[in-house]
């Protein structure tokens, strides 16, 4: 199954990239996106804590199951205001 | 009413929204940027969202707001890009039938809007720039 | 800084008072008047003041806001004369380098106006007027 | 010695004059003024509990002495904002 990432802010940068299609072995959590994006761009290995995850534009946690198709996102903790 | 915008923020439009003949009490908070943080001088900031979590998320604050506040009438605009000292990166109006219910929406909003909507701030010092996001992450020294 | 004034609220030009480079967040309170008032359908209301005590003790009320919320700075404008429905009574705009103190110094301000400044409303409904001074008087039925 | 007495809103209706002169006699007090006024304006009298008063634009309590030459006001409870 294929998702589509996003990256924003620090993250973004780190990785000199905003968006990337990944596939993905059934049962993926948002979690394990995450560790996949990190082998594969090896610019994210600096940031070392848990990004912030979210699954078509509602936050979730790592643990959280992808049935494929939907916009993972990662970033920072937020700082608008 | 939430919008994300890329130009200065629209106060007057802001207050037309939340008019009505049963507001007796209009509050706002606005986001200014300031000239100095953590003892350092600010030139400039820089905003970037995820654009279509960002209006979820200030919807939800909206929804939020008018849950604990009651009847109100409330609109939030946050601007992106680069901003210069004095310019408004957000403004919330809220009008109610009473002062506390509008006052009390906007302190919960911004208050929100800081905690959850995926918006992020990068600062330009005359050396250099800075995320604001995490001060302990490595990479975090001034680029 | 604050004006008795016999003009609409100028919103803009409170707002220019309260700029500067130090300035994070800036609150606002605006009271409009309301359609309807205990049950009553309100058509206008007239504002009375007694214009150089009301000065007076609108600049205690600032000078309070600033010992409490620490240094900001505020403005304050109120209108007398008749107003229509929809119109802005008072408005109270407060800026300091963070939101908390900017809101809270406009909360208190808001609610200090109401309990000390010496200025009295009249409501207009279709079949006559009243003073909201105290509805416990000889002589506050509608005239 | 002289005081000038203002009155505001009900009371200014009331008596159909929002600014008038009185002569006192010495050690007269903001209260007693209040007395003075309703003995002369008949239609002071329908407002029968105390209003608010103030000496020269402070708020003051009906024990106040005056000196003489002061601004003494009396109004209902307010209502702005």
């Amino acid at each position: 199954m294929k998702v589509r990432v996003l990256l924003f802010a620090r993250l973004r940068e780190l990785a000199r990239s905003d968006a990337l299609e990944l596939e993905l072995p059934e049962g993926s959590t948002a979690g394990s996106v995450w560790l996949r994006l990190q082998e594969q761009v090896e610019a994210l290995r600096a940031y070392r804590r848990p990004p912030l995850m979210a699954i078509d534009q509602a936050y979730v946690s790592p643990d959280s199951v992808l049935a494929g198709g939907e916009e993972v996102a990662f970033f920072p903790p937020v700082s608008g205001g | 009413m939430v919008r994300m915008v890329q130009r200065p923020i629209d106060l007057p439009g802001l207050l037309r929204l939340v008019q009505g003949g049963g507001i007796g009490g209009i509050a706002v908070f606005v986001g200014v940027v300031r000239d100095h943080n953590a003892g350092k001088r600010v030139i400039a900031v820089e905003y970037e969202a995820y654009p279509a979590m960002a209006e979820k998320v200030l919807g939800e604050i909206e929804a939020e707001a008018v849950g604990e506040f009651g009847p109100l009438s409330i609109a939030i605009e946050h601007r992106v890009g680069r901003l210069e000292v004095g310019e408004a990166s957000v403004a919330i109006v809220a009008g109610a039938a009473h002062r506390r219910e509008a006052l009390g929406a906007v302190s919960h909003a911004i208050e929100r809007i800081k905690q959850a909507a995926p918006i992020w701030k990068k600062e330009w010092y005359e050396d250099g720039t800075q995320w604001l996001d995490d001060p302990g992450l490595p990479g975090t020294e001034l680029k």
